[in-house]
């Protein structure tokens, strides 16, 4: 098993199921979902798998494999997984079984085929593990852009009313910023070139450059700005919550538990070890990003009246959270963020099923239509107010240790900035708790006092996807054990993680503190 | 008493080829029985430009100065006379589909008939066919590749003409909408006459200059005495010619007109091979004859690729029309070549040559394709260009779809596509040249135009289908015969390898990067 | 402090005490139906059960002589500098707080099998009270910051769910937000001062902290005691963050008596006494803390006076008192163990009046406006006397627990010797003779005059599963203040934590102090006999009064001041963001790409489709290069 | 007298017949124009070729002429055709492609 090209088969196996559901006739749902999921546990199986053989104290990059591509550009196929990539394997291995569980009668608009619904989510798969576990700036170039097309059809295809809208910011958003990443990415190239006598994209070789400061300022915004976009921060948010409303559920919790997470992600990976001085030139700057992003994003979903859309302005919230940890240059900050990409995508992640789930009972995305839900759909509302305090972070849940860790590792090196960030845990309970008030809380309003339709169809009954327009069920059923199957493994790992997160922490560590030391870090 | 030049006939094989081919179409079309004439021109025509092909790339390596210094067959000019000649055999093939128009053909039996008159009418319903494109377009195709191989501006002129006499006929021949055809012909043909004349007197000037148009000699001329005025001005002109032909801005003002008029098979035939030719004269002109003043003309090109790359991306995004957004897309990538031209240095000695060859290619294999799947979907009156009918393909046939939005994905740059690793190649050269402000506005350019091209995608996908509500005035996807399916599958496939292995077209390339003379 | 042993026998296990109830909420959450009917026995066994482990773990610490004993847990944290272990500090102040928790919460466990009989919900209500019981274990049990902020926040939820146990009514949902939002802002304080920790001493355990905290800048060390007591201000309801309590009485009552009422409020008083090392170094933050504890104590009392509801009455009395105890630890090492001492009394009464208060509500169906109330004494006898002895015991009738403990906390204000002693002094025996008036007037106007009872309300003594811990109750707030001062002094006891109490000289005889006391207290209760007893109790309260009725009533205006301060801007805020969110940050992006699209129009227009316009364009164009090429040589 | 008077003429003649292609509207005449063009260079060609003592320049001229021959021939075919349909030669009314 230690020799298994793991990795490659965390890429080749979606992406081959993708092409397998895509070839299904029409109407093979059934046989759809259910390759789709084998596939899926498939990953996630790898994914553990490749945890368990992975040594904490060894190599920084293990399972390392490296195949010529374009030898012209010096491009190479080059995988390679450290303790970060590695948690967000596991979390992508989470994530995907259980979104096609909760994708799995889902509501789809009119002459849409589940089946390629499926396929284009087992290709984002694998794409998503491509991203993390490319060790060649081009590859990873490359899976950043590919990306872009899955998701795009995602929401174009599935999404809600403005999915159009949605589809066409988000991905004009993202490419803006990847061109002007494959800008750097070149510039980076011909640096290496000047300074290796051959260009090279392979980051063990572009990490021992000696950069100009001046040139190391350009390249560092190009990639900068290509993250921040997808990570979100503020001011490059703005698609987030068009994008995250009008997707699909699943495509939401893809969207902000995993793909965004990409742009941190790329901080950390890039941004500080490739560039460290203008990292720490440009370090101030993105810490009033990080900080305006969490006390603004959270105020911003107080007054959103939409809940998939309050739910993307508390991830973008939380987004300056994970910024503020990696900017903060200290090993505890930096592994909060990191522990906080995982957590924040279980939480949030549970948190848009759970709403989606809602939605998909009442109809309306709106608050204002809700009301007294706990009293019809008490486990709906146990699991709502969970995924709730886990995304406040309240100590006992996961979220809490990496919200934690992030701001007492920052607060010896940016005090002021930590302190104006630990005030958005006062605004993270107003949002939520404001949220599941209305909703769950008080005498029943909205949607519970229509009366049922004649024949009471399964919540989001995909059955009724065919009438035009099509007619929900508009009664309030708690949830279905299928819902509860998706829903429990993540309550669980976020109570798991919350009390006992170390071994989390221990596979982060090492890659955090030798991107510390890339950075001739603090400590 | 005269001696005759020494002419090295395997190295002037592609030429001969397609030249011979032309002149024999040229007699089938004059003594050949009309009812069985059009598989006879096609097969001579195919013949020909893939016997250049096969030709060319037989004497792939060479690199030699021929036909007393007039002819320069290097290892780029072999390079582009092998892509011109592949991308004008699939041409040829969209000419000969019969399956689409019930017409059984996209070019009017007989130009001469007046459009709308009642003999036009019948011409519609009639069986007979038009034959006389083939040898026009073989012509055409030799045209362009004696451009890229002259090592003479006397010679680029005549190849010029050559080329550009073809394609002002064969634009005026389409079967539906007449009109539109015709006045793109008189447009292309005014223009370009007008434009050849400025190439012309900038020919004369630098003869004036330096005494002699034989790029060689002119490069020696302006090591020698450096650059005068006299020289510059027939350099400026020189470059107005080659710039209109590449359609560039602010010379590409004709481009939009003539692709929306021309029959779609010349427009394709037209955006991929003139494309091709006219950078290889510019690539040439540029390093070869005036490499020396490289920093005059280097700033120039630069302003041009910026204007170009704007003004292509930004027209295109309100058109209406797909061809004519595909025409101001053309101009946008002309932009993006040009950086790649500036990719050479000052040496010539830059990774630029490469890139804008393989650019090149893949740009030509791409078009080609897109205007192979306009010609598919039709409605009543022919193609049915306009956006709006676009709406909801994919519901009504997925694969056409699905060919088109790869051609989209790759005319927008995206990874796994070709149009990626041309656009990385000639952004990479020109960085490495020190050109980063020009690759920073090219790659926002590329962002803009993405819209565009994704607006298309959009309709095609998102969108309820196209007069839904009334239901018959929405378009039919024709189902293509045997050409454009080959056509489809080449392009397609060629789209998607050279996206994810260009590894092998790419050391191709690099090779091939050798001028001589 | 001594130095701490290695947790051996039974206090190897003292993790139990967090364990058992901790899985009874699981039991009762996760088992959902099956376990309705006897869930609620699950409940109180499993808190009876840890009560009777802490009693056998405190007789061993009492073995060892109060040495405080280490559990080693497991690695929460560790990464980097950070290394936080999930542990356990059982010491005599621990031990003190772990009795009153599961011993109050056991008796209150009993009382609701009762008072929740008829409630569907009942399952429910215990499983949420089991993980308040986990939680303030563990806050008080902890043995390091971290800890002591995990059953801080985790008291916090378990008090949002209680208060909002009856979330139908948009009352109780809205009190429930209050009380986190205002406790959460006290949680930044409590955050604040552990980062603070962190950067300063590398540690956040207790031992390393108190170990080390000497050898930080006074300014640091005052800048901790500000930020830990913000956050006790947000726990324990005092001044400014005390709006949030009265409101949580929308609770059942049980919940009021346990958690706003016994244990749960009193966290910042342990808070602080736990933190004594700290204070024992600033003086400022001292200061602070005496002043927000006097200052709540009179607001308490004054806000007391007014309210009609006899759960807000009690509620006001509990931050009064709560006040008093601030006072007392504000004090230092003369006021830490008098504070605790009433912390521990009013646990008892304050209890029990609260029992008493539901099991009067329970007799008139769910009324709370004591105008409706009046004559209950016959109807309901034993609630009655409970009832009345727990009032005794907290306005400090003499030689109930009350009067030792309050007084204790007078004299030792007194002690200071200063004017500010004086000062002190003064509010503390002022806040007695209110809180005499307030608790007079709602006894009379319960339990005594004419009866003013709505129709069709036929009150009935409460079932014996509830008085029985009323009973008990009382007798505890009838001896706990002779039993803790005299007969089994905590001074002794707590001895190992805040060190030997020096016997300070009193500037007044305590003989002369409880003599004042008491006079001050028989005024406030003869006031409220002239005011209250002697008048009919109109059955609506009386519209034109006196503006300081008036501010009275209004608890002098803190939710008006919270609202018009924060409320009302922070929503002015939020909505200007979201319309600058919209038109401004995405506008402008959708601005460019309209301008795009317009320039592309504008510019489209250039192309008229005139032969002649284009080969104008050419000529500009060549005359443009020949032009720019020039200029190139030229320059 | 010098050579560049003939230059500056065949310059005039260039510039006359640029101009003209700019302002005529008769299809016939705009192409004359260009030709006219042709012509301009011919007669630098020339002028250089005198000045250098080559014929080079003069053997252009032929060439050019040819390729004006060949050009004039494809031109009136597409002027005609479109001549027939719309039965107006000017150049203004072959305006329905633009933007």
């Amino acid at each position: 098993m230690s020799d298994l090209p793991l990795l490659l088969l965390m890429i080749v196996v979606p992406a081959v199921g993708a092409a397998v559901v895509a070839a299904l006739p029409k109407g093979r749902d059934e046989v759809a979902k259910q390759v789709s999921l084998g596939v899926s546990l498939v990953v996630l199986l790898l994914a553990v798998l490749t945890t368990v053989a992975f040594d904490t104290g060894g190599e920084r990059f293990q399972r390392t494999s490296s195949w010529t591509w374009i030898a012209d550009f010096g491009v190479s196929f080059a995988l390679g997984v450290d303790g970060i990539a590695l948690v967000m394997l596991l979390l992508i291995g989470v994530l995907v079984p259980v979104v096609i569980g909760a994708s799995w009668n889902d509501e789809l608009p009119e002459r849409r085929s589940m089946t390629a619904y499926f396929a284009w989510l087992l290709l984002l798969e694998a794409m998503m593990v491509g991203v993390f576990v490319a060790t060649d700036v081009f590859l990873f170039y490359v899976f950043f852009e590919a990306m872009l097309v899955p998701m795009y059809f995602i929401i174009g295809s599935f999404g809600g009313p403005r999915r159009q809208y949605a589809a066409v910011k988000f991905f004009l958003y993202s490419l803006v910023g990847g061109l002007i990443m494959l800008a750097a990415v070149i510039g980076l190239y011909v640096v290496s070139a000047s300074e290796l006598g051959a260009g090279t994209f392979a980051f063990d070789a572009l990490r021992q450059l000696e950069i100009d400061p001046g040139v190391q300022k350009l390249l560092f915004l190009g990639f900068f700005i290509a993250f921040a976009i997808k990570a979100p921060l503020v001011p490059f948010h703005t698609w987030l919550p068009d994008s995250g409303s009008e997707a699909p559920i699943g495509g939401s919790v893809l969207l902000v538990g995993v793909l965004d997470k990409v742009g941190t992600f790329g901080f950390l990976r890039y941004c500080l070890p490739l560039f460290p001085d203008a990292s720490r030139y440009f370090a101030p700057f993105v810490l009033v990003l990080a900080v305006v992003g969490i006390l603004y994003a959270a105020l911003l979903a107080m007054g959103q009246s939409d809940m998939k859309r309050l739910v993307s302005y508390t991830s973008i919230s939380h987004f300056g959270f994970i910024a503020l940890g990696i900017f903060a240059f200290t090993t505890e900050a930096a592994t909060g963020a990191v522990l906080y990409m995982v957590n924040h995508g279980i939480a949030t992640g549970l948190l848009f099923l759970v709403v989606g789930m809602l939605i998909a009972r009442g109809g309306s995305r709106q608050i204002g239509d809700y009301g007294g839900v706990a009293a019809k759909a008490p486990l709906l509302a146990g699991v709502f107010l969970i995924a709730g305090l886990a995304s406040l972070a309240l100590p006992g849940t996961n979220s809490f240790v990496s919200e934690f860790l992030v701001l007492i590792g920052s607060f010896p090196e940016e005090p002021v900035f930590t302190i104006l960030a630990t005030v958005g845990i006062i605004l993270a309970a107003l949002y939520i708790l404001l949220m599941y008030q209305r909703t769950m809380h008080g005498p029943a309003r909205g949607v519970l006092l229509q009366e049922d339709p004649a024949e009471p169809a399964p919540a989001g009954g995909g059955a009724t996807a065919t009438l035009a327009p099509p007619r929900r069920s508009l009664r309030i059923t708690d949830l279905s054990r299928r819902e509860l199957a998706v829903a429990a493994p993540l309550v669980a790992l976020i109570i798991v993680f919350g009390v006992y997160p170390q071994p989390l922490l221990e596979l982060i560590e090492p890659a955090v503190s030798a991107t510390m030391s890339d950075l001739g870090g603090t400590d | 008493m005269f001696d005759a030049p020494d002419l090295s006939f395997t190295a002037l094989a592609p030429l001969l080829f397609i030249f011979g081919a032309a002149c024999v179409g040229v007699l089938v079309e004059s003594f050949w029985p009309r009812d069985s004439r059009h598989p006879v021109q096609l097969a001579v025509a195919l013949v020909g430009a893939l016997g250049a092909l096969v030709s060319t790339l037989l004497l792939a390596g060479r690199g030699e100065v021929t036909a007393d210094g007039a002819l320069a067959v290097d290892g780029a000019g072999l390079f582009l006379q092998a892509t011109i000649a592949g991308l004008g055999a699939l041409a040829i093939l969209l000419f000969a589909e019969r399956a689409l128009d019930p017409a059984r053909s996209a070019f009017v039996a007989s130009v001469a008939v007046p459009a709308g008159s009642p003999r036009d009418r019948e011409l519609l319903t009639s069986p007979q066919v038009q034959t006389e494109v083939y040898p026009l377009a073989t012509f055409a195709i030799g045209g362009m590749m004696l451009f890229v191989t002259s090592n003479d501006l006397l010679v680029m002129f005549v190849a010029l003409e050559v080329l550009s006499l073809p394609l002002y006929l064969i634009s005026g021949m389409a079967r539906r909408r007449r009109l539109l055809s015709q006045e793109a012909a008189v447009k292309y043909f005014l223009l370009g006459a007008f434009a050849s004349a400025f190439f012309l007197y900038g020919l004369a000037l630098v003869y004036g200059a330096t005494g002699s148009v034989r790029l060689s000699d002119i490069r020696a001329a302006s090591l020698a005495e450096g650059t005068d005025v006299l020289m510059l001005l027939g350099l400026a002109l020189l470059i107005v010619g080659l710039l209109f032909k590449a359609s560039v801005a602010p010379f590409h003002t004709w481009t939009p007109d003539v692709y929306e008029g021309a029959p779609t098979p010349v427009t394709a035939f037209m955006a991929a091979c003139t494309k091709v030719a006219a950078f290889g004269a510019i690539l040439r002109v540029l390093y070869v004859a005036f490499g020396a003043a490289e920093w005059t003309w280097r700033p120039l090109i630069y302003g041009v690729a910026i204007v170009s790359m704007v003004v292509g991306s930004v027209l295109a995004l309100t058109q209406t029309d797909l061809k004519r957004m595909l025409a101001y897309s053309s101009i946008a990538h002309a932009g993006f070549l040009l950086t790649g031209v500036l990719g050479l240095g000052a040496d010539g000695e830059g990774s630029g040559l490469a890139a804008t060859m393989f650019y090149l290619l893949v740009y030509g294999l791409t078009t080609i394709g897109a205007f192979a799947v306009l010609t598919l979907v039709r409605d009543g009156d022919g193609e049915a260009g306009h956006l709006s009918q676009w709406a909801g393909l994919a519901a009504r046939s997925p694969l056409v779809a699905a060919v088109m939005t790869l051609f989209l994905l790759a005319l927008a740059g995206i990874p796994l596509t070709s149009g990626f690793t041309g656009k990385f190649a000639v952004f990479r050269a020109a960085v490495e040249e020190g050109a980063w402000p020009l690759v920073l506005v090219a790659v926002l350019a590329s962002a803009v135009a993405a819209f565009f091209y994704l607006r298309v995608i959009v309709l095609m996908y998102f969108s309820a289908p196209a007069g839904g509500a009334d239901g018959e005035r929405g378009p039919t996807v024709g189902v293509p015969g045997l050409p454009t399916t080959v056509v489809l599958a080449i392009t397609a496939t060629a789209t998607l390898a050279l996206g994810i292995v260009p590894g092998s077209v790419l050391d191709l390339a690099e090779q091939a990067a050798r001028f001589v003379g | 402090m001594s130095e701490t042993l290695p947790a051996d026998g039974l206090l190897g296990w003292s993790w139990l005490l967090i364990a058992l109830p901790l899985a009874g909420a699981a039991v009762l959450l996760l088992g959902g139906r099956r376990t309705d009917r006897w869930g609620h026995l699950l409940g109180t066994a499993t808190v009876a059960a840890s009560f009777v482990l802490a009693l056998l773990c405190t007789i061993q610490l009492a073995g060892q002589d109060g040495a405080p004993a280490d559990v080693e847990l497991f690695t929460f944290i560790s990464t980097g500098e950070l290394d936080v272990r999930a542990g356990l500090l059982f010491d005599p102040l621990s031990a003190v707080f772990a009795l009153l928790i599961t011993g109050v919460g056991s008796l209150i466990h009993v009382y609701s099998v009762g008072y929740m009989a008829h409630d569907p919900a009942r399952r429910r209500f215990f499983a949420y009270l089991n993980l308040f019981v986990a939680a303030m274990l563990l806050l008080v049990l902890g043995n390091s910051f971290v800890a002591l902020y995990v059953g801080w926040e985790g008291v916090g939820l378990a008090s949002y769910l209680l208060i909002a146990f009856w979330y139908t009514r948009p009352a109780a949902a809205t009190a429930a937000k209050k009380a986190f939002i205002m406790n959460r802002v006290g949680d930044v304080g409590l955050a604040l001062a552990i980062f603070v920790m962190f950067a300063q001493l590398g540690t956040t355990s207790y031992a390393g902290v108190f170990g080390a905290v000497g050898t930080l800048a006074g300014g640091t060390v005052t800048a901790l005691g500000l930020l830990l007591l913000l956050g006790a201000c947000g726990k324990s309801g005092q001044f400014p963050l005390q709006a949030w309590l009265p409101d949580a009485m929308e609770g059942p009552t049980p919940v009021s008596a346990l958690i706003h009422a016994a244990t749960m409020v009193t966290a910042g008083v342990y808070l602080i006494a736990r933190s004594a090392p700290i204070y024992d170094l600033t003086e400022t933050a001292r200061a602070v803390v005496l002043a927000i504890g006097a200052l709540t104590l009179l607001i308490g009392a004054i806000a007391g006076c007014a309210y009609d509801d006899i759960k807000k009455v009690l509620a006001y009395s509990t931050v009064s008192q709560i006040g008093y105890m601030f006072l007392a630890v504000g004090l230092g090492p003369a006021g830490y163990v008098a504070g605790l001492a009433h912390l521990l009394a009013h646990g008892f009464f304050k209890a029990g009046l609260f029992l008493g208060a539901g099991s009067v509500m329970h007799a008139m169906n769910d009324q709370v406006d004591m105008r409706r109330f009046g004559g209950l004494w016959r109807k309901l006898p034993v609630t009655f006397v409970t009832f009345g002895l727990g009032y005794l015991a907290l306005i400090g009738f003499p030689f109930l627990s009350g009067y030792f403990t309050k007084d204790a906390i007078i004299e030792a204000a007194l002690d200071r010797d200063d004017v500010w002693g004086w000062v002190l002094g003064g509010v503390a025996v002022l806040g007695a003779g209110l809180t005499a008036f307030y608790m007079t007037r709602l006894m009379l106007m319960t339990f005594f005059g004419r009866a003013r009872w709505e129709e069709g309300v036929h009150p009935h003594e409460s079932p014996s599963v509830m008085t029985a811990p009323m009973v008990v109750l009382a007798i505890g707030s009838v001896g706990a203040g002779a039993l803790l001062v005299s007969v089994f002094p905590l001074s002794g006891w707590l001895e190992p934590v805040f060190g030997e109490p020096e016997e300070a000289a009193h500037v007044v005889a305590p003989a002369v102090v409880g003599l004042v006391v008491t006079a001050v207290m028989l005024l406030g209760v003869l006031a409220a006999w002239l005011f209250v007893g002697r008048r009919e109790v109109p059955v609506t309260a009386p519209v034109r009064v006196s503006p300081v009725t008036r501010a009275a009533r209004h608890a002098l205006y803190a939710d008006a001041v919270n609202e018009s301060l924060f409320m009302r801007p922070g929503q002015w805020l939020t909505r200007a963001l979201v319309w600058v969110d919209n038109r401004g940050v995405d506008g402008a992006v959708n601005g460019l790409a309209a301008t795009f699209g317009g320039s592309s129009s504008r510019l489209g227009r250039a192309q008229t489709g005139f032969v002649r316009s284009y080969a104008l364009g050419i000529l500009g164009g060549a005359v443009l290069v020949a032009g720019a090429l020039l200029a190139v040589t030229a320059g | 007298m010098t050579l560049s008077y003939y230059l500056v003429l065949a310059a005039i003649l260039f510039t006359i017949g640029a101009v003209g292609v700019l302002v005529r509207r008769n299809a016939i005449v705009v192409f004359m124009c260009v030709e006219l063009m042709l012509n301009a260079v011919n007669l630098t060609l020339i002028t250089f070729a005198r000045s250098t003592g080559t014929v080079d320049g003069q053997i252009m001229a032929l060439f050019v002429m040819v390729v004006a021959a060949a050009e004039v021939v494809v031109g009136l075919a597409i002027i005609m055709s479109i001549y027939r349909t719309r039965r107006s030669a000017s150049i203004d009314d072959a305006n329905l492609l633009k933007y």
